[in-house]
């Protein structure tokens, strides 16, 4: 009883104040200076297509830096917690064999879902998309093949080398910067090429295409963990 | 807009209703799945038809993430449900 | 344009109530990806498709994924 | 205007899910529609009437006629960041299960209030 007591005056500070908050900021205005300034010299300072890429990795790449350790962190996080959790595995039996259907269909499908991902985030900076989208959907691949094809296992120190360059090309392509004469991390110091070709933009193609295997990467090590912890019995803890 | 695409808009939103009808009433799980899938389908067709309104072409790519991976989150329940993993 | 807002929205807010109150946790967790492709939807409605394709990526098999495989390693249903 | 009200419907249901229900798994779908409410906020606000995406990917487009780029940027990493904390949420609901061998957060002796 004292917990829907509690979570109606919870509720009514909240809409409360969310309605109060946004009555001073209509629907469909314009409101911010930042998103101009970078939609009118977004081209020219980044020379990428897409804006949101260039405020992604370049005005605000510091940030993004953050979050790509962030990432990392839970990704740790889960293959700690797993690794514990191993200790007291119980066997499973009466399991099902995948259908034909599946096994076939997963195996054609596969190498289509690796060749999407990569044009994802190949092509972070002129269409939608990029290495946090590309990422995952090679990591759904993974899932794909765990699931029509289970005992399967992704190679585990070939995963740890891959996320590890990536990580460490996006720290030496920041520091590069300070050797400028800038004087500024992440500062973007290759030609920036002819605008809306594949090779253009100076370093942020580089950048989403080592945040894609970063991505990809760690999410493929947290499906490797949940499904392993289910599937693969014997072997190493 | 013309009229066609009104009319097109009318039967997209119809089905959508409808297979939305299906996940909340099923009695089995079984049916909501089979209902998320057909929910799926019929979305792609909406995304490649916002792409068209919007005269930005490039908005296909969402409807492309969804016809490759839509499968593989019926694919995850259908296993499970089997007993298969 | 504004119409069709409105359906999903309303869909979308149906799904969500729909997704917390299901008994069976399954059904739950398909209710959660049918709220995930329509806020998917909204986002391309509001011209943001970078932001609607990893809603789409993520939401499509890996959030469904981890949470069935959380509730195979516990209860199928709430009590 | 309804985008307004639709997220904020979608936190308050996420909240009366982290406040009321009682199944830890349930727990976590509540956190997963307030993430998801808090997103198509920030992504309503920054919507500009009659504009398109801010991608410069043909010819006759000028930034006059373009959305906010910004609220979409701070998205985009906050959807994958809830992905996989929520990978760690579960492995922690794992772990609580094996311990406990119950689900029930008023059984889960340390967690009741």
């Amino acid at each position: 009883m004292i917990r829907k007591i509690v979570y109606a005056i919870f509720a009514a500070i909240i809409v409360i104040a969310l309605v109060m908050f946004f009555a001073a900021y209509p629907f469909g205005a314009n409101k911010m200076a930042v998103g101009t300034y970078y939609l009118n010299h977004g081209v020219a300072q980044t020379g990428a297509a897409n804006i949101v890429t260039s405020v992604v990795l370049d005005y605000r790449g510091f940030d993004t830096l953050g979050e790509v350790s962030v990432l990392f962190a839970a990704a740790a996080g889960v293959a700690i917690l797993f690794f514990m959790l191993g200790i007291g595995k119980k066997e499973r039996e009466n399991l099902t064999k995948p259908n034909f259907v599946v096994r076939v269909g997963s195996r054609i499908i596969f190498p289509f879902i690796l060749l999407f991902g990569t044009y994802i985030f190949v092509h972070g900076h002129l269409t939608p998309g990029g290495g946090f989208q590309g990422g995952s959907i090679i990591a759904s691949g993974f899932l794909l093949l765990y699931l029509s094809y289970p005992g399967t296992r992704v190679n585990r120190g070939g995963l740890s080398i891959i996320e590890g360059l990536a990580g460490l090309t996006f720290v030496v392509l920041g520091l590069w910067g300070l050797f400028t004469p800038t004087d500024s991390f992440l500062y973007n110091f290759l030609p920036k090429g002819l605008f809306n070709t594949l090779v253009s933009a100076g370093i942020l193609p580089i950048i989403y295409i080592a945040i894609g295997f970063k991505v990809a990467s760690e999410f493929a090590g947290i499906v490797d963990d949940m499904m392993c912890e289910v599937i693969c019995r014997g072997g190493e803890k | 807009m013309s009229v066609l695409n009104w009319i097109y808009i009318a039967m997209v939103s119809v089905a959508v209703i409808l297979s939305v009808v299906r996940m909340i009433k099923g009695p089995d799980i079984t049916d909501r799945v089979v209902a998320l899938d057909v929910f799926t389908t019929i979305t792609v067709a909406l995304f490649v038809f916002f792409a068209m309104i919007f005269d930005r072409y490039i908005y296909i790519d969402v409807a492309l993430v969804y016809g490759l991976l839509s499968f593989i989150g019926v694919l995850v329940i259908a296993r499970f449900i089997e007993r298969g993993f | 344009m504004i119409l069709v807002s409105w359906i999903l929205i309303v869909l979308m807010i149906g799904l969500a109530v729909l997704s917390i109150e299901l008994k069976n946790l399954i059904a739950a967790v398909v209710a959660m990806g049918a709220v995930s492709l329509i806020i998917s939807l909204l986002f391309l409605l509001l011209q943001a498709p970078d932001v609607a394709m990893a809603e789409a990526s993520i939401g499509a098999a890996l959030t469904m994924a981890i949470y069935i495989i959380g509730v195979r390693e516990t209860e199928r249903s709430e009590k | 205007m309804i985008y307004y009200v639709g997220s904020f419907l979608l936190i308050a249901i996420g909240l009366y899910a982290v406040i009321v229900k009682k199944n830890l798994i349930k727990i976590l779908i509540g956190l997963n529609l307030i993430a998801s409410g808090v997103n198509l906020l920030i992504i309503s606000v920054g919507y500009i009437k009659g504009g398109t995406a801010p991608i410069f990917s043909r010819a006759g487009l000028n930034a006059k006629m373009m959305v906010d780029p910004i609220p979409q940027a701070l998205t985009l990493t906050a959807i994958v960041i809830d992905a996989s904390e929520l990978a760690l949420a579960v492995a922690f609901v794992v772990l609580l299960y094996r311990h406990y061998k119950t689900l029930d957060i008023k059984k889960i002796r340390s967690l009741k209030w």
